[in-house]
């Protein structure tokens, strides 16, 4: 199963030209500046945008093409726009139970309720639309496109308003809720914090083309993208669970090239989980170092150095198989003379288990 | 008793009339209305300029047009004589086309303002929940455009309460068919009789105050229990 | 028992509410009155009104539904003439020569308009006759129709009105204000005249009760000739 | 030439009639729908009710009464007496007063519900960027309420185009200055004058319906130039 | 020069209830969970919420108190609001003459056009509202609030739909506004990076109530309040700029405790900043290390450990009179055998230059 979008859309001084499949599972964000047309991207899968000639199939559904255009109410999709659109003129009980009523098929888990409590707006349910706060505004809006049972998830920004804490709460929920339901989801967001921990494909947009297409973890460590330059680069990697210390409360985790001590809650020796660690957390030493806090401290080869001649430089480094991109200041490099193929030791702070 | 049974009568058959009219101005004007307020087309404003049109003409002008068309010789008696139907001016039913005509205007225009005012978003955030066009229009456009569906009601209920001069015209004033208040008073009036004018007007205004009262009200209380 | 619908002129409408009264007594048949004004009632009878008998508030209407066959062919009669009168509601606004007129103390004439109202052409009449109708344009307000030229006057908004004797004075003959009688000879009769439309037994017998003494008794005593 | 010179000049007096009575129900229709909107009055409903209340009244019984009110013993004629001034009843200006009065409920309910719509949001923004309430009046609310007083103005000046009742009542019909095109054409309805009848009535809607077209096609294509 | 602020409202559920002098000069930001008051404070700042009995001052200026309440249009304040809030009815480019025409006072610098390019939005000028992407309709309400030339500045969530480039643009403009014009900014956000950067007091609100008032630096290391507690906790402290090196763009910065080399544009010696080190970015070692690409090291003093149990706990070190959080986990602590009064040395591998 996937998504094939075909669009070419041409709109005063902008165009969005797109020819895809997208993966049919799992998170994929899509990520780029303001005005590249993601939400136009969003509103044509929707089938709100009517783009001529187009092509649109999810999984063995054709939705659109030259000869037919499914309207949008018969796509099983649910949006949540960038703006928090509630109806007006409906409570926020009876706003969640427009989409509830009309779902396709019903189901009695109680699914909306535990939506419900865990976007923290039981309590609202009376209130009126123009009585919440704009982040109150958008849970609900997250609650009623939900409640339709969607067969494609659409979101575009929707935690964008709301605080860390929320967030932290609500993103381990969506999570848990396109592995539960399997259903695909189309993610527009800013941060790339929220896409590497909700991800498994990105596509990057700019100027209404795909930059890139892929796996988080190919893209966020691929150097010929720019998202390995930002300040904030990553690394995302897969890696199986192998102990768990409870003393200490750490989780053992193997990947290709070694392993990795994280903070995480217990979990299944076995289980696959994605791993995240940032550029700017990897710093690299000659010698493997004692008496540090730093837990994580494992060989690598110095795979490239990109941007010799910046302040800040990137080197991709390979433990076994598996690429780490770190930061490192030129200065540090020439002190340590870095080379291509030395091999050092990696140090790294931190890590956070993603999924 | 102030009213005559004639009076009596009349009020009865305006408000059946005015009621009737409202219905059917609201069944009629609103897919209208809708029309004019989402279509696109270019010669739109032609259709506009039409709906609006029946008000330049004096009522009892117009009602004079409809008499001829509806009569044996016009062009609607003609084609319903030739159906085999009964012909429609000087009967209830006649009244009713008359003053359905005759108040589209101030049915229609409220309505498209108040549907183009719904914007589009919502409509969008409806379809996308899995309501069908049809289910759209009535559970988002038709709530949202409340205050449009009020002024429309009262301008059409209150505007056939007030009609006259078609009415007039192509109903011939037949006592309980076809003479409703506004005729009676005025036929008070005309025949000098103005006490009985008098408290026909003021019952017509009392009678209608209480309604407009009650209208306006109820949704007083019920957009504030909202606010 | 039949209904007997009558299209009737507003002027004449409250005598024909005592005439139908009284024909009702002695009758099973009943009367339903459609006041009016005259030339209304000849474009819906033209287009099928459902009238029976039409008492038109002058002679031309009826003569031209007779003539276009269809009102019955000679039903047509007088039933009334009307007397005109210069009046006021001012007990001494009006003196009797009509002097009045060729004052310019008063403010606006009103009239019925003479090219639909009988009682405005002989109003016309009078004043051509009495050579002041041109000196009096620019005072002058008309009416749609008699009863509404009687408003203008009895509001207070015209000073004086030429309006029928039937609207001043009332069912004890005493009338309130002062008023003008012109002769007839300044104007032609101002004759309503009536036809009937179906040939109905009904219809004819009430045709009958108005021309009947009991029925010009009642007419008389509204202050028609 | 069809139309007679009185035609003309009634069609000029009609025209010069509307148009200001459309200009002073702007002027006075605008505040009240204003307010009306933004009150949160309780008793507000009372005052919506009482503004639709003249429309359930035949025309030409307000007009009667009118009439009454305007002459020397009427409250209105009585107070302009003893101020001096002239009366009202059979001048342009009373029959400019009588449209206003009459038409007014077509004026003030599309104004109230377009001004309705307007979100206290923009309101706010215009504020914040230093606008008084006059200016936030003038530059957010009158413009966004467009439709609104278009549907207004063409319900207004169609409604006193047509209008004829209170006009027939209080205008006394004088050529020049209060015979207006509405009571023309009736005029020659009532004498029998059939065609001139259909050519004053045809010319009247062909008048009006190119204005309706300009407004409309010109309005459309503004508001086009927005999208 | 100070806002105060006395606000008490109790609106269904909810209830604002605020006494507090606000400084008068920087950016104050206001934090806190959704629906916590943020908005409600700023509506009844700018004057859009009335609350009765309330009292309000800016400087010398009485807003609001028991016998007067200043209306919001005559209050200079420039409001960005949550959603964007454009004018349907008019184009981009009139929306922002609607401030610039209403200014109180006219100035011919230019500054507006140097926003509008700055905020990428001139190429935006004829369109209408309805024909930009939600990024570019904030961005248009940021350039028309700051149109109006204002003596306050209220920005509730302003930067929430940009991506991360244009905020990284933005923001350091918005800073430099705020220095160059002198006008108190009330800056709501929802990102630590944001308030960090900007920031130079923070406001924490729950529940309608302040939490916390004070310096971004004090706060930010108070072990008192959650957001030291937080994963991405961190100390923020003042610091000098005492050299330059061209060669490898360094700069190497002097505060209490010793000195940093940071990654900064040059900046004229003498110069005082801000720097921003977050606690997960300093690692603790007992000896002083060589051969490692981390440039900051410095000894310092523990000064607390703070949760203890946990299996992440946080430490307070000294570096002199200078607070620097870190996090270690329990195990690195047991195995380096960290204790209150321990000297040990600070890694600190990336450090922040604010403003
Ligand atoms: N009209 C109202 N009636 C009742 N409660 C209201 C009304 N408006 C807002 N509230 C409540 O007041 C509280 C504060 O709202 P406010 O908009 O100030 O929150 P906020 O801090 O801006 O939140 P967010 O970050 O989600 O925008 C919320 O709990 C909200 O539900
Ligand atoms: N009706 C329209 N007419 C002309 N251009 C439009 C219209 N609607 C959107 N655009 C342009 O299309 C481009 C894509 O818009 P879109 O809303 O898809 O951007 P986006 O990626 O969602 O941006 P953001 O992150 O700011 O929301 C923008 O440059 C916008 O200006
Ligand atoms: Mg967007
Ligand atoms: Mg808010």
């Amino acid at each position: 199963m996937s998504i094939q979008v075909r669009f070419d859309l041409q709109q005063s001084n902008f165009r969005l030209n797109i020819d895809l499949a997208i993966a049919g599972k799992g998170v994929t964000a899509i990520f780029g500046p303001s005005g590249c047309g993601k939400t136009t991207l969003l509103r044509a899968i929707a089938g709100l945008e009517r783009i001529d000639n187009g092509y649109l199939s999810v999984g063995d559904q054709i939705w659109q093409d030259a000869n037919q255009f499914l309207a949008p109410h018969k796509r099983s999709v649910g949006y949540v726009f960038q703006e928090p659109s509630l109806f007006d003129h409906l409570s926020v009980h009876r706003n969640i139970e427009y989409g509830l009523k009309r779902a396709q098929f019903k189901d009695d888990s109680g699914a909306i309720d535990q939506a419900i409590e865990l976007l923290d707006i039981g309590h609202l349910g009376a209130r009126m639309p123009n009585q919440l706060s704009g982040g109150e505004q958008q849970r609900v809006a997250i609650a009623r496109a939900l409640a339709a049972k969607p067969k494609l998830l659409l979101l575009d920004e929707p935690l964008a308003a709301l605080d860390e804490t929320l967030k932290a709460e609500i993103l381990p929920y969506l999570e848990s809720l396109h592995r539960d339901l399997d259903i695909p989801v189309l993610y527009v967001s800013h941060s790339r914090q929220e896409v590497a921990r909700l991800a498994d494909q990105l596509l990057l947009l700019d100027s209404g083309e795909v930059t890139a297409y892929g796996k988080v973890a190919d893209l966020f460590s691929s150097v010929h993208l720019p998202l390995a330059h930002q300040s904030d680069a990553e690394t995302i990697f897969e890696a199986t669970v192998a102990d768990y210390d409870a003393e200490f409360g750490l989780t053992t985790l193997d990947f290709p090239g070694g392993h990795f001590f994280a903070v995480a809650k217990p979990l299944a020796i076995g289980t696959k989980v994605r791993l995240q660690v940032l550029a700017r957390d990897v710093s690299i030493t000659l010698d493997h170092q004692q008496d540090t806090s730093i837990l994580n401290i494992f060989p690598v080869t110095i795979d490239e150095l990109l941007n010799k001649d910046d302040v800040q430089m990137t080197a991709r480094l390979m433990a076994g198989s598996t690429p780490l991109l770190s930061k490192v200041t030129r200065k540090s490099a020439q002190a340590l003379d870095l080379k291509k193929g030395d091999v050092v030791y990696a140090q790294v702070k931190t890590v956070a288990l993603l999924t | 008793m102030i009213f005559s049974e004639q009076d009596l009568t009349a009020l009865f058959v305006t408000l059946k009339l005015a009621g009737l009219s409202t219905i059917i101005l609201l069944l009629i004007g609103t897919p209208i209305a809708w029309w004019l307020s989402r279509s696109r087309w270019r010669f739109k404003f032609f259709i506009e300029a039409l709906v609006a049109l029946p008000l330049v003409l004096p009522p009892t002008v117009l009602g004079f047009y409809l008499l001829l068309a509806l009569g044996p010789n016009g062009p609607i008696g003609g084609l319903m004589d030739s159906l085999g139907w009964q012909p429609l001016a000087f009967t209830f039913t006649g009244l009713v086309i008359g003053s359905v005509f005759y108040s589209m205007p101030f049915v229609v225009q409220p309505l498209q303002n108040a549907f183009s005012n719904i914007s589009n978003r919502s409509l969008e955030v409806a379809a996308t929940l899995g309501a069908s066009p049809l289910d759209r229009f009535f559970s988002v456009a038709v709530p949202m455009a409340k205050p449009g569906f009020i002024t429309a009601s009262v301008l059409g209920f209150a505007h056939t309460l007030g009609e006259f001069g078609v009415v007039l015209m192509i109903g011939g004033n037949i006592p309980g068919s076809t003479q409703v208040v506004s005729i009676a008073i005025y036929d008070h009036v005309e025949a000098l009789q103005y006490s009985q004018a008098h408290w026909l007007s003021a019952g017509l205004l009392m009678l209608s105050f209480v309604m407009l009262l009650i209208v306006y009200g109820v949704n007083r209380r019920f957009s504030g229990a909202q606010k | 028992t039949d209904d007997i619908k009558v299209a009737v002129a507003s002027n004449f409408s409250s005598a024909i509410k005592e005439i139908a009264r009284e024909f009702e007594v002695n009758s099973d048949h009943r009367v339903v009155l459609s006041p009016g004004s005259s030339g209304r009632h000849y474009a819906q009878i033209i287009n099928g009104a459902p009238f029976d008998v039409f008492f038109s508030a002058d002679s031309e209407r009826p003569q031209r539904l007779e003539e276009e066959g269809v009102a019955m062919a000679h039903s047509r009669f007088t039933y009334a003439v009307g007397k005109l009168v210069v009046w006021s509601p001012n007990s001494d606004k009006v003196d009797a020569k009509g002097k009045v007129l060729n004052s310019d103390d008063f403010g606006y004439l009103a009239i019925a308009n003479p090219r639909l109202s009988p009682y405005g052409r002989a109003a016309k009449q009078v004043l051509q006759n009495l050579g002041i109708w041109e000196s009096l344009q620019s005072q002058m307000v008309r009416g749609e129709n008699i009863a509404q030229t009687f408003q203008f006057v009895s509001s207070g908004n015209a000073a004086l009105g030429f309006v029928a004797y039937t609207q001043v004075v009332d069912a004890n003959a005493i009338i309130k204000g002062s008023f003008w009688e012109p002769p007839q000879s300044l104007y032609q009769p101002i004759a309503q005249q009536a036809v009937l439309l179906k040939r109905s037994e009904a219809a004819q017998a009430l045709i009958a009760f108005v021309k009947s003494q009991e029925g010009q008794n009642i007419i008389a005593k509204y202050g028609y000739k």
